[in-house]
């Protein structure tokens, strides 16, 4: 078996007495679709916070392919190749999504202190960005300023701002987050269709969602790993019914 | 504005070069700062003082307006290019060129060293550091009364003929006209940093500060880059002060330098390259009218003149502006 | 016999709670309300001369014209706040700042046409003047008081925002105004309340202060830094951690004036510096 | 590109000649004053006296009329004063420079005077070097060390033989600490410790303990008026300091009529030097006083004086040169002018062109329940020591 792209071994985090995360080992084998899922306040975002070097972890190692990543600030591990999006967005409000992507894509080929040449005569690098966009779909607005984007497109531009970092590994914190049901469908399609050699890592409440896309489900509860398996394993635990599913129904 | 060229522009890259191209509004500007000159021969030195309180809010706009980093102790900069140049006159070499660039180099250096505190903090504390670092610079200067001159300020001052043709005259024909030039040299500058990679680093910077690290964009090397120039410019501006005045005192250290900047650049607009210059415009013209008019009591006015700006117009004189020019188009 | 350092303590705990009194309107109006007031020492500046006024020329006790100075400055608030601040909470920072400093102008020069120029020295008797002896040491009766009005402030303000209904309110309203809407607060009345409040709270610290620093017109400016250093290294919306950095800051600056005089000037600076370096939220700041 | 700038120049010179030129019949005094922010009483008061002088005078001398361009320095501002002082020579064109409250905003508007050959009249800023920055300037306010230098000496002489000395740290007070030093010590006194205290400073405590724990029989003074003395004086009153016991001395502005009222009682017993006081015992200035008093509502103060006097050597000046307006044909007649001022005799110093003047030692005394600066010594016709010295 190759390496995991992304291993993270006895993770621990707490705040006081509250523990947020509790011996977490993950594995994520390359080109994987895993989702992640679990009642509010299980940890997830943490969870995310934690492999992408926001939060320091209290104990535990994560490594990124081959390296060990653990004490590696947040920039250091995108530039290694760890991206990640954001469930509120957080995203540049006044700039375009040409500018905002190709501002990633700047900061990822080392041009990004270049303060004498125009932005425009750097064409690779508008092109790239320009091309990312395209693939998610938003070409045709990438000259509006951000914040007049509809919702379900700047949600789309979280991702692409992700991607233009060449990630091998994406962890998507609910990328369909305040999307309408109808809409969340093209974001995952999206997401689908990315390429192979991409590793995935998406939170997700919507179990429809969660069960056509995705190879792979952990559940957190209470900041630990409560159980891992594929869809079909998972959708027949019983415990899982009872502490997540069930109450998902009617929540 | 931005709508109108995206439908014209035939690709992302056009789009990008288009928004950096010169407007013929941007050329009428710089054509009539030349018109002092001809109509108003009689103000050539408050225009003087104009372009070097625009220069220096062009400096706190490369900070605040593009990267976010909200400074009250600007001052410290522009004082340390004011004293440097002084200095260096005062102890014979009055050659205003290189004096600037000594200046410059010297204010650029303090900045750049106390970047590195600066990059690491945010919000209120940001403020009130850059605050602190400026009042205890000024208390410095206070208290090494030798070598600046303390309160009364650095006597001795001369600088000598602008390349070695033009008297520093008492009409300021010869201040406006290097105020102006190094104005515009500057602002080329700036203009050129703003529409390059790092000018878009820097706005995103301030448009969202935590995003920058997730797209793997070391913002504190960007902070302290931008800091540093921000701090030679702001120290070219106090020397030119200098120079044209043979004047330096406490006072281009004080708070109330940064302050009343700060005033200017929000007033213009902050964030747009011509934010400062208009902010430094309007406000020294209705300060020089208001004062003339009522020196006791210009404070009002001015007053008045701010409440006015921030109520009608948000965002500055041309934010405001712009809004209003948005919102007819769009109707 | 008390050693001289109780007596340095004792005047530094004095000075900082004169800082305290003049900045804990702002603590309020800029910590639970996010709006950033600089004009906080006009309001200071008004209750002065509104106590200045009383006492002086109408002969009132000096602990009848406080009360004055508090309302006067809170019914002045309320009115900028209906008409002006209001239509800026949700402006950007830099806007706050421009109107509060035009605001600020405004008044100094309405201070400078209605009272001149002059300095405004208080009438006060002269059992506040003098000091008391205990154990060898002098304790000035008149910072005593204002210790002593600190503390009670302190006190009612920290039962009132946190202990009471109306402190659980406000702070709903600014968290998240439509969720407070949502749930029946009126919004607009907390803030107006509040910013009454913190204005009233100026005032009173204005006629506090003014036997100790004076007043003339240029008041509105000149206390603005201390008032923004204390805010800042207590933390944004802690009314203690702004009693106990105006305490810190008082006792350090004349303790530092005693025993350095040569960093006299450098001190409370430097100690801001340090604090806010090593706590950049502040001592008790939460965000 | 120089042939332009030349003709500009010429131009702009002719367009001023010509201005002046219109205003035969006028002669215009550009005023430059801190009429805004932290000195704007100080401006007031010496705007005051200059009205009381042309409401009581007229407008009118030698045939011209006098038109005032006042113009706002607002506070420390060197380079705003001397873009001002241009101004009002270029643009305005006026014929004499005239106010001036802070020594650094005089010292920058010198050099103005200098260069354009415009008389100048300083009628406040006291640091002693500020006329040699322009052969065109005369002073009628005082200098610091022609006080400060005279009570050091006065202090010895009655039997103070140490003292310890509270500067405020920055220019005056630097110069009003070395000027007490000189003549204290070269009377024989000591000096048992110094301190110079922050400038800004709502606190003096910690300042006065350290006096007290050295307990000299002296304590010299010098802080910015304003809102300080008052402060000073509390904290003299708390830390137990009794003028009446240690004298405690200083320049005139720690006991002016706003900072008495503020300290109350305490202030008993302080010395102080000065030129003037509204309580000066002359007929002139009884007068002085009650006019200004029904004008303004208000006393004169020294910051008055320098202005009344000021104008008045520009009218003196001007009748003798007949209305002629030059800058060396005005300051060669405003040299060895004498007069009789509310301050008491007053000349003009031919060599040094600096005031020469009066020096009074008084004693703050309760006198019918009102707490005022009582004249207990006069040393008559003082120079101003420090140009005196610079000539040795």
């Amino acid at each position: 078996m190759t390496r995991p792209a992304l291993l993270t071994r006895g993770l621990s985090k707490s705040f006081g007495s509250l523990v947020v995360a509790r011996d977490i080992a993950i594995s994520l084998p390359v080109g994987a679709r895993y989702a992640l899922i679990g009642p509010n306040g299980a940890g997830k975002t943490t969870l995310i916070n934690l492999m992408t070097g926001m939060l320091a972890p209290d104990a535990g190692r994560i490594f990124l392919g081959d390296d060990d990543i653990t004490n590696f600030d947040p920039r250091e591990r995108v530039r290694r190749g760890l991206a990640r999006t954001f469930q509120i967005n957080t995203l540049f409000p006044g700039l375009t999504p040409l500018e905002a992507v190709t501002l990633a894509v700047c900061e990822r080929r080392g041009i990004s202190r270049e303060f004498w040449r125009n932005i425009a005569s750097h064409r690779e690098a508008i092109d790239e960005a320009h091309d990312i966009l395209s693939r998610l779909r938003l070409a045709e607005e990438c000259y509006r300023p951000t914040r007049e984007l509809p919702y379900g497109r700047q949600r789309l531009l979280e991702i692409a701002l992700a991607l233009a970092t060449r990630p091998k590994v994406l962890l998507l914190d609910e990328p369909a987050a305040g999307v309408p049901p109808e809409e969340s469908g093209e974001i995952f399609e999206v997401v689908a269709g990315l390429s192979d050699d991409l590793t995935l890592l998406f939170i997700e409440h919507d179990m429809h969602v969660v069960f056509r896309f995705a190879s792979h489900i952990i559940v957190l509860v209470g900041g630990a790993i409560y159980t891992e398996g594929t869809p079909a394993e998972i959708s027949a635990h019983p415990g899982v019914r009872e502490v997540y599913l069930g109450t998902r129904r009617h929540g | 504005m931005a709508s109108a060229v995206a439908t014209t522009a035939s690709s992302p890259q056009a789009y990008l070069r288009s928004l950096a191209r010169w407007k013929p509004i941007e050329i009428a500007f710089w054509l009539a700062t030349l018109l002092p000159f001809a109509l108003v021969p009689n103000y050539l030195s408050l225009a003087s003082q104009i372009a070097i309180a625009g220069l220096f809010a062009l400096s706190l706009d490369l900070i605040l307006g593009y990267a976010g980093i909200v400074s009250l102790g600007h001052a410290a900069f522009f004082g340390i290019g004011a004293y440097t140049a002084g200095i260096i006159s005062k102890y014979g070499w009055g050659e205003p060129i290189s004096g600037l660039m000594a200046s410059a180099a010297l204010a650029g250096l303090v900045g750049w060293t106390t970047s590195f505190i600066i990059a690491r903090f945010r919000h209120l504390a940001l403020i009130m550091l850059t605050l602190g670092f400026g009042l205890l610079l000024a208390e410095l200067a206070n208290s090494m009364s030798w070598l600046t001159g303390g309160v009364d300020g650095l006597q001795g001052i001369h600088t000598w003929d602008l390349l070695g043709l033009f008297h520093f005259d008492l009409y300021g024909f010869t201040a406006y006209a290097y105020s102006l030039t190094v104005l515009f040299i500057l602002f080329i500058v700036a203009r050129r940093l703003i529409n390059s990679p790092f000018g878009l680093a820097l706005r995103g910077i301030r448009e969202n500060w935590i995003r920058m690290p997730a797209i793997g964009a070391p913002s504190r090397a960007h902070i302290r880059a931008i800091y540093t120039i921000a701090a030679a410019m702001a120290g070219t501006a106090g020397a030119l002060l200098a120079q044209t005045t043979e004047t330096v005192s406490l006072d281009s250290l004080s708070f109330e330098r940064s302050a009343e900047l700060l005033v200017m650049l929000v007033l213009g607009g902050a964030g747009r390259l011509y934010g400062g210059l208009v902010g430094a415009i309007i406000f020294m013209v209705a300060r020089d009218q208001f004062s003339g008019t009522t020196p006791q009591y210009w404070y009002f006015w001015i007053g008045v003149l701010l409440v006015a700006v921030v109520t009608l117009l948000p965002n500055g004189i041309l934010g405001g502006l712009s809004n209003i020019a948005a919102r007819w188009r769009k109707t | 016999m008390l050693p001289p350092i109780f007596g340095v303590l004792f005047d530094g705990f004095a000075y900082g709670m004169l800082l305290f009194l003049l900045s804990v309107g702002q603590s309020v109006t800029l910590g639970m309300m996010n709006f950033i007031n600089l004009a906080h020492c006009s309001f200071a500046m008004l209750g002065g001369y509104v106590t200045v006024l009383l006492v002086n020329r109408y002969g009132w006790p000096f602990f009848a014209a406080l009360p004055i100075a508090f309302l006067a400055a809170a019914l002045a608030s309320v009115a900028f706040e209906r008409t002006l601040y209001r239509r800026l909470y949700r402006a950007s920072d830099l806007d706050q700042v421009l109107l509060t400093i035009g605001i600020t102008f405004i008044s100094v020069a309405a201070a400078a046409y209605i009272f001149t120029t002059a300095q405004q020295p208080l009438q006060l008797p002269a059992y506040l003047r003098g000091s008391l002896s205990f154990m060898g040491l002098d304790f000035a009766v008149y910072r005593l008081i204002l210790i002593g009005i600190a503390l009670a402030i302190t006190a009612l303000l920290v039962a009132c925002l946190e202990y009471t209904r109306f402190g659980a309110k406000i702070r709903a309203a600014v968290d998240n105004e439509r969720m407070a809407r949502g749930l029946g607060i009126d919004v607009d009345r907390a803030f107006a309340l509040t910013f009454a409040l913190g204005s009233g709270l100026a005032g009173l610290g204005g006629a506090l202060a003014i036997e100790i620093v004076g007043l003339d017109p240029s008041f509105a400016f000149t206390y603005l830094v201390y008032v923004l250093i204390v805010v800042s290294v207590g933390g944004l919306g802690s009314i203690g951690g702004s009693f106990a950095a105006a305490a810190v800051l008082g006792i350090s600056d004349i303790a530092g004036k005693y025993y350095v005089p040569q960093l006299g000037a450098f001190l409370i600076y430097l100690v801001m510096v340090g604090l806010l370096m090593w706590r950049p939220a502040g001592l008790f700041g939460k965000r | 590109m120089k042939h332009v700038l030349r003709a500009a120049t010429v131009l702009a010179a002719a367009s001023m000649l010509a201005g002046s030129a219109a205003a035969q019949g006028t002669i215009k005094i550009g005023l430059i004053l801190p009429y805004s922010g932290q000195f704007a009483d100080t401006a007031t008061q010496i705007d005051n006296g200059i009205k009381l002088y042309l409401k009581q005078h007229g407008d009118t001398v030698a045939g011209k009329k006098i038109e005032i361009i006042r113009k706002d320095a607002g506070g420390i501002n060197p380079p705003v004063a001397k873009r001002l002082a241009q101004e009002l020579v270029t643009r305005d064109a006026v014929d004499i420079l005239a106010g001036f409250a802070l020594t650094p905003n005089a010292l920058a508007a010198a050099d103005v005077s200098a260069e354009a050959k415009k008389f100048m009249v300083d009628m406040n800023a006291a640091t002693a070097i500020v006329t040699t920055k322009s052969p065109y300037m005369v002073r009628t306010s005082f200098t610091v060390p022609q006080l400060n230098q005279t009570l050091g000496t006065w202090a010895v002489q009655r039997g103070i033989k140490n003292a310890y000395t509270m500067v405020t740290d920055y220019g005056p007070g630097i110069d009003a600490e070395s000027a007490f030093d000189k003549g204290f010590k070269a009377a024989g006194g000591e000096i048992v410790g110094s301190v110079r205290m922050a400038v800004a400073n709502p606190d003096f405590s910690a300042y006065v303990q350290r006096a007290k724990d050295l307990n000299p029989q002296g304590i010299f003074i010098m802080i910015p008026g304003g809102a300080q003395p008052g402060a000073f004086g509390k904290a003299l009153a708390e830390r137990g300091i009794d003028p009446k016991k240690t004298k405690v001395m200083g320049q005139m502005e720690i006991t002016d009529e706003h900072a008495l009222a503020a300290m109350g009682d305490v202030a008993i017993g302080m010395i102080t030097a000065g030129h003037y006081d509204y309580n000066h015992k002359s007929k002139l200035n009884e007068e002085f006083v009650k006019a200004y008093n029904a004008e303004f509502k208000r006393n004169p103060d020294f910051f008055s004086v320098g202005g009344y006097d000021g104008m008045h050597l520009i009218f003196a000046a001007l009748a003798k040169t007949k209305g002629n307006a030059d800058g060396q044909v005005l300051v060669d007649a405003a040299k060895g002018l004498t007069w009789d001022s509310p301050r008491g005799p007053m000349a003009i110093d031919p060599e040094t062109r600096d005031v020469v003047q009066n020096v009074y030692i008084r004693r703050v005394e309760k006198v019918d329940g009102k707490l005022v600066n009582v004249e207990i010594a006069t040393i008559p016709n003082v120079k101003d020591p420090f140009k005196a010295a610079m000539k040795k």
